[in-house]
């Protein structure tokens, strides 16, 4: 059967392989001119008065398609959530505390709360410089693990209400397609960037509604990040199977 | 109206992020009222939007008007098919809801809305992937559509065989996905576009001597990723290890509306993107889908006759079916595509109730072996009888929707294509008039058992402990299916109705009638007859119909392995680039 | 060099195919599904840069004062990844009740579903 | 120039990871891997995907995927201890 797997693979990548070297060949030379619909979109973003354009596509033009994405994202949590759950046949054991390395402590805790400030900039400033809700968001989850090497598994899961977690990230979600929405009761299309001022260019306030998605999708990623982290800390220090079952 | 076009898919996504943030706090049954307000509710402006179609509404999402010809935003279109597929999904998931209704197993601590949650951003995703007339927005429905799935199918995680299925689901359909992805890629590097229309025309600008390598690939990367969610053969593996071990609602789902997504992804993406003479010629198309879907037909009805796993012989049946589906789509005539569209919708009717009956069974007895539990569902009458009758539409009585469905196509096809028709159709309804037999009526000996199968004895029942008894709400959702399939072919003037607004959405935009003919009916009495023949054989001869010697090789490539399935999918791709590779040839 | 970026995209993808295929543990074969997937996010920058081109964001160069990389294939991109990620830790959630209820993750050794 | 460099050493990392048999070591060449990537997108003139390549890839990813390593070599510890 592993002979026929592999006959399989080599028929089929070899295949593949020509297609797609077929196709790389007929595709316009790498570093061309013609981009249209990136042009288009980088003159839609300067009459929005958003700085950096690839936010101007993600919370204004191609707004929808993040609305799917953090759809994605919130589904994926909820899934861990529902798939990390305790099983029947299982039991929670507080982990022993963990010996760790004095200077590595100093160091998690001296570097928390930097990240921790770096990711909420870095989610404040996405309109403007390169950055935004979600690689924000991600850095201030993560930055909030650092705890566990900081100081033990209790300390993190004290400053970790993960009920809270949760319920922040469906609001955030909630709160993104209430913005949506918002739009289609006055009277005019889904997610349309139209009701509030676009601001001075390049400042915090530009954009009409582009910082206030970004801060949707700031909050929902760094919750839902913090919320899977947690899950999988959870299965790999402190759930265990009954023994015997 | 066409600003409301986007909420079928805003509608039910607040709701589950509202239930998973009050969840915790509101009682079981505030939640299930909940859920299901907001899938009605969902479904309800699906419906509306419907009867509104035509013409077709379109609506710039974010609203970016298109200045000229060009827009920098999403389009959403909402045409018959589209807001068709979308209410399909719609009434589907609000069914799965009832059936779920209170029995379904307690959800997990503190997560009260968790199963609630999941099925409306289900449905959301599936109304924004039928909605979509952007290619990228498309793909992202679809993940959304793959990612809920996966987690919905492995929800029960005390089952071994669940969590498997989830993962090899899961894998192949991500790499599934990413083709598509792939394809987009291609597309969005030769004419800079990425609404699906203005690809299609950007196409027909820069290759106006035909198709090339890189139209090839991404035509073959494209179908790649949906013909895996449609489950053609070979892209076909993950389906029976899925749809047999998820959850009953949710498998009611996968197999009514999920799978044919994938179908109709493929007509719309060919109809809009390749269509053109800078895209695929119609001979290659057809010779691709007539290929695989004949191919897909044929193996979904073989390994459907040799299954004793009640629900895995049901998923079977589906692949059998969505063969074809995707024979009718590839002869591209308008009248096969009115026919595929009302076979789907019966279809869509038929498998849902079937599931649920096998559902009803799960809970009552813990097993869904159509072995172990011979003569042991005599006191089910009514599941009984909804087996019997869901079967028969399956192969397609009159007046099934099925039925009407099957024979508009059957007369669009024709020729040699339409034994498959009558023939695929005959099998997989026959293995359920089998399993009805045995198990509700207990005719027969007892089969032995196979040497490479999967049993469906010692399951875990998906309520908390065996029911005594089936709930009312599980005996009327399968009814209420039923009905619904029925009234498809029923309903004086659905059937035109249905194929005139898919051929107003197509290509030719030419006229359309689906009638029961003669000729049709009599096809269609014809496959009953050998369904039931066949069925009444294998309870008197079981040593007949066993598996022989010829489809061991068959079943052997059915082996559970996740590295055998994405083999498969390469060779797949290479199939289809083979097949669609003359006409990049000849021009 | 005009089309290298290209091959290297095709390359990733069919490499993460073949670890795929034969891996012999489900947490090994979720890496190979996200090796797979940065094909994906290769081919889209490629496709999206232009020679001499700066980063689409104005805070600091003046509008129109110099060439600028697609913006679009960034965003499609920046999409693209939150996908990857939230599926490879649903996929990981997934082996992690596999290696519970079958106590292996060799693909190899789960023999519950065939025929 | 820059550009083929990152490439042809993103390949080679994609090479190793695939053929790094064993899953803690493969996160860590996965990690690398991100790093690369990221250092490509930079190249190709995209921060954004740079930073959240850099974020995911080679921080919250393997991360996962060690998470998810330990979970089942527990386990299997778990395992032999009863036996």
């Amino acid at each position: 059967m592993n002979r026929l797997r592999l006959w399989l693979l080599a028929v089929g990548g070899a295949g593949l392989a020509v297609l797609l070297v077929a196709a790389c060949l007929d595709l316009p030379d790498f570093g061309g001119d013609r981009h249209p619909y990136g042009d288009r979109a980088v003159h839609a973003s300067l009459l929005r008065h958003t700085a950096n354009t690839v936010a101007s596509v993600n919370f204004d033009q191609r707004a929808y398609d993040t609305l799917g994405e953090m759809s994605i994202l919130f589904a994926a949590v909820l899934g861990c959530v529902v798939l990390l759950r305790q099983a029947r046949d299982e039991h929670r054991a507080p982990p022993e505390p963990a010996e760790v390395a004095r200077p590595v402590r100093r160091y998690a805790l001296l570097v928390l709360p930097v990240a921790l400030v770096t990711g909420l900039y870095v989610i404040a400033h996405g309109q403007l410089s390169p950055g935004g809700g979600f690689q924000g968001g991600v850095v201030a989850a993560t930055a909030l693990h650092l705890l566990y090497l900081g100081a033990d598994y209790g300390a993190l899961e004290r400053v970790r209400p993960l009920g809270l977690y949760e319920t922040t990230d469906a609001l955030a979600v909630s709160a993104y397609l209430v913005l949506g929405l918002a739009p289609v009761l006055a009277g005019t299309a889904f997610l349309a960037n139209t009701l509030l001022p676009y601001g001075t260019f390049d400042t915090l306030s530009s954009g009409g509604t582009v910082p206030l998605l970004n801060a949707a999708i700031g909050m929902e990623v760094a919750s839902a990040a913090v919320v899977l982290l947690a899950h999988f800390l959870d299965q790999a220090v402190e759930i265990e199977e009954e023994h015997g079952s | 109206m066409r600003h409301l076009l986007p909420l079928p898919v805003a509608l039910p996504l607040l709701g589950a992020a509202l239930l998973v943030a009050t969840g915790r706090r509101l009682p079981r049954i505030a939640v299930e009222i909940a859920g299901f307000v907001v899938s009605g509710g969902t479904a309800a402006l699906t419906l509306v939007l419907l009867l509104d179609s035509a013409p077709t509404m379109t609506e710039w999402v974010g609203a970016w008007p298109p200045a000229g010809r060009e827009s920098v935003g999403i389009l959403v279109v909402g045409d018959g098919p589209a807001l068709g597929m979308a209410t399909l999904a719609s009434l589907l998931t609000l069914a799965a809801l009832a059936y779920s209704w209170r029995y379904f197993d307690a959800p997990p601590h503190g997560h009260t809305g968790a199963f609630t949650a999941l099925m409306l951003v289900f449905q959301g995703a599936m109304c924004g992937f039928a909605l979509a007339g952007d290619l990228f927005n498309a793909f992202v429905f679809f993940e959304l559509m793959s990612v809920v799935a996966y987690a919905l199918t492995g929800y029960r995680i005390d089952e071994a065989k669940a969590v498997q299925g989830a993962l090899t689901f899961g894998i192949v359909n991500s790499l599934g996905a990413y083709a598509l992805l792939l394809g987009i890629a291609l597309l969005y590097a030769r004419t800079g576009e990425l609404a699906m229309a203005r690809i299609g025309h950007g196409l027909d600008a820069t290759g106006p001597g035909g198709p090339d390598a890189l139209v090839l690939a991404s035509f073959v990367l494209v179908l790649t990723g949906l013909l895996v969610k449609a489950a053609a053969v070979p892209f076909h593996f993950w389906l029976p290890d899925a749809h047999a071990v998820a959850p009953t609602p949710v498998c009611m789902l996968l197999s009514g509306v999920m799978v044919e997504l994938g179908a109709y992804g493929v007509w719309r993406v060919y109809g809009t993107v390749f269509a053109g003479p800078g895209g695929i010629p119609a001979a290659d198309l057809t010779r691709a889908l007539v290929a695989l879907g004949a191919l897909t037909a044929v193996t979904g009805a073989v390994m459907c006759w040799y299954q004793r796993h009640i629900k895995r012989l049901l998923a079977y049946s589906t692949v059998a079916h969505t063969g074809l589906f995707l024979v009718g789509l590839g002869v591209l005539t308008p009248e096969a595509d009115g026919g595929v569209a009302l076979y789907l919708l019966g279809h869509a009717g038929v498998k849902a109730a079937l599931f649920a009956c096998a559902g009803a069974l799960l809970d009552r007895f813990g097993s869904v072996d159509e072995h172990s539990l011979h003569g042991r569902g005599r006191p089910l009458r009514a599941t009984g009888v909804m087996c019997a009758v869901g079967a028969l539409g399956l192969a397609g009585l009159p007046p099934f929707g099925t039925a009407l469905g099957k024979a508009v196509t059957e007369e669009a096809v024709g020729g040699p294509l339409t034994v498959v028709y009558v023939a695929a159709s005959a099998i997989t309804a026959g293995a359920v008039l089998r399993v009805t037999a045995r198990v509700f009526l207990g005719l027969g000996p007892r089969p032995r058992d196979a040497e490479y199968e999967t049993s469906g004895s010692d399951e875990e029942p998906e309520t908390t402990g065996l029911l005594s008894r089936i709930p009312d709400t599980m005996t009327t959702v399968p009814a209420v299916l039923l009905a619904a399939a029925l009234a498809v072919g029923v309903v004086p003037g659905f059937g035109t109705l249905v194929a005139r607004s898919v051929a107003r959405a197509g290509p030719g935009g030419a006229h359309a009638a689906a009638h029961w003919t003669a000729h049709g009916v009599l096809l269609g009495v014809a496959s009953a007859v050998l369904a039931v023949a066949l069925a009444g054989l294998a309870v008197i001869r079981p040593d007949w119909t066993s598996a022989p010697g010829w489809a061991a090789p068959l079943r052997r490539l059915q082996s559970g392995h996740v590295g055998d399935y994405v083999a498969w999918l390469l060779v797949g791709t290479t199939v289809l680039g083979a097949l669609a590779l003359p006409g990049v040839l000849g021009s | 060099m005009h089309v290298l970026p290209y091959l290297v995209a095709a390359y990733l993808f069919l490499t993460g195919c073949y670890g795929l295929a034969t891996s012999r543990n489900l947490i090994h074969a979720v890496g190979c599904l996200a090796v797979c997937q940065s094909a994906t996010y290769v081919l889209l920058l490629a496709v999206g840069y232009r020679d001499g081109g700066t980063a689409p964001v104005f805070s600091d160069i003046r509008p129109g004062s110099r060439p600028v990389v697609d913006p679009v294939v960034q965003a499609l991109t920046l999409t693209d990844i939150v996908v990857g990620a939230t599926v490879t830790a649903l996929l990981l959630a997934l082996v992690l009740q596999i290696a519970k209820r079958h106590g292996t993750v060799d693909p190899d050794e789960l023999r519950e579903l065939r025929g | 120039m820059l550009i083929v460099v990152a490439l042809l050493l993103v390949a080679a990392s994609a090479t190793a990871a695939v053929a790094q048999r064993d899953p803690a070591r493969q996160a860590l060449v996965l990690s690398f891997m991100g790093v690369l990537l990221a250092a490509l997108f930079t190249v190709l003139q995209a921060p954004d995907v740079g930073l959240s390549q850099l974020a995911v890839g080679s921080a919250l990813t393997p991360l996962l995927i060690m998470l998810s390593v330990r979970k089942v070599r527990r386990r299997g510890r778990a395992k032999k201890e009863t036996e």
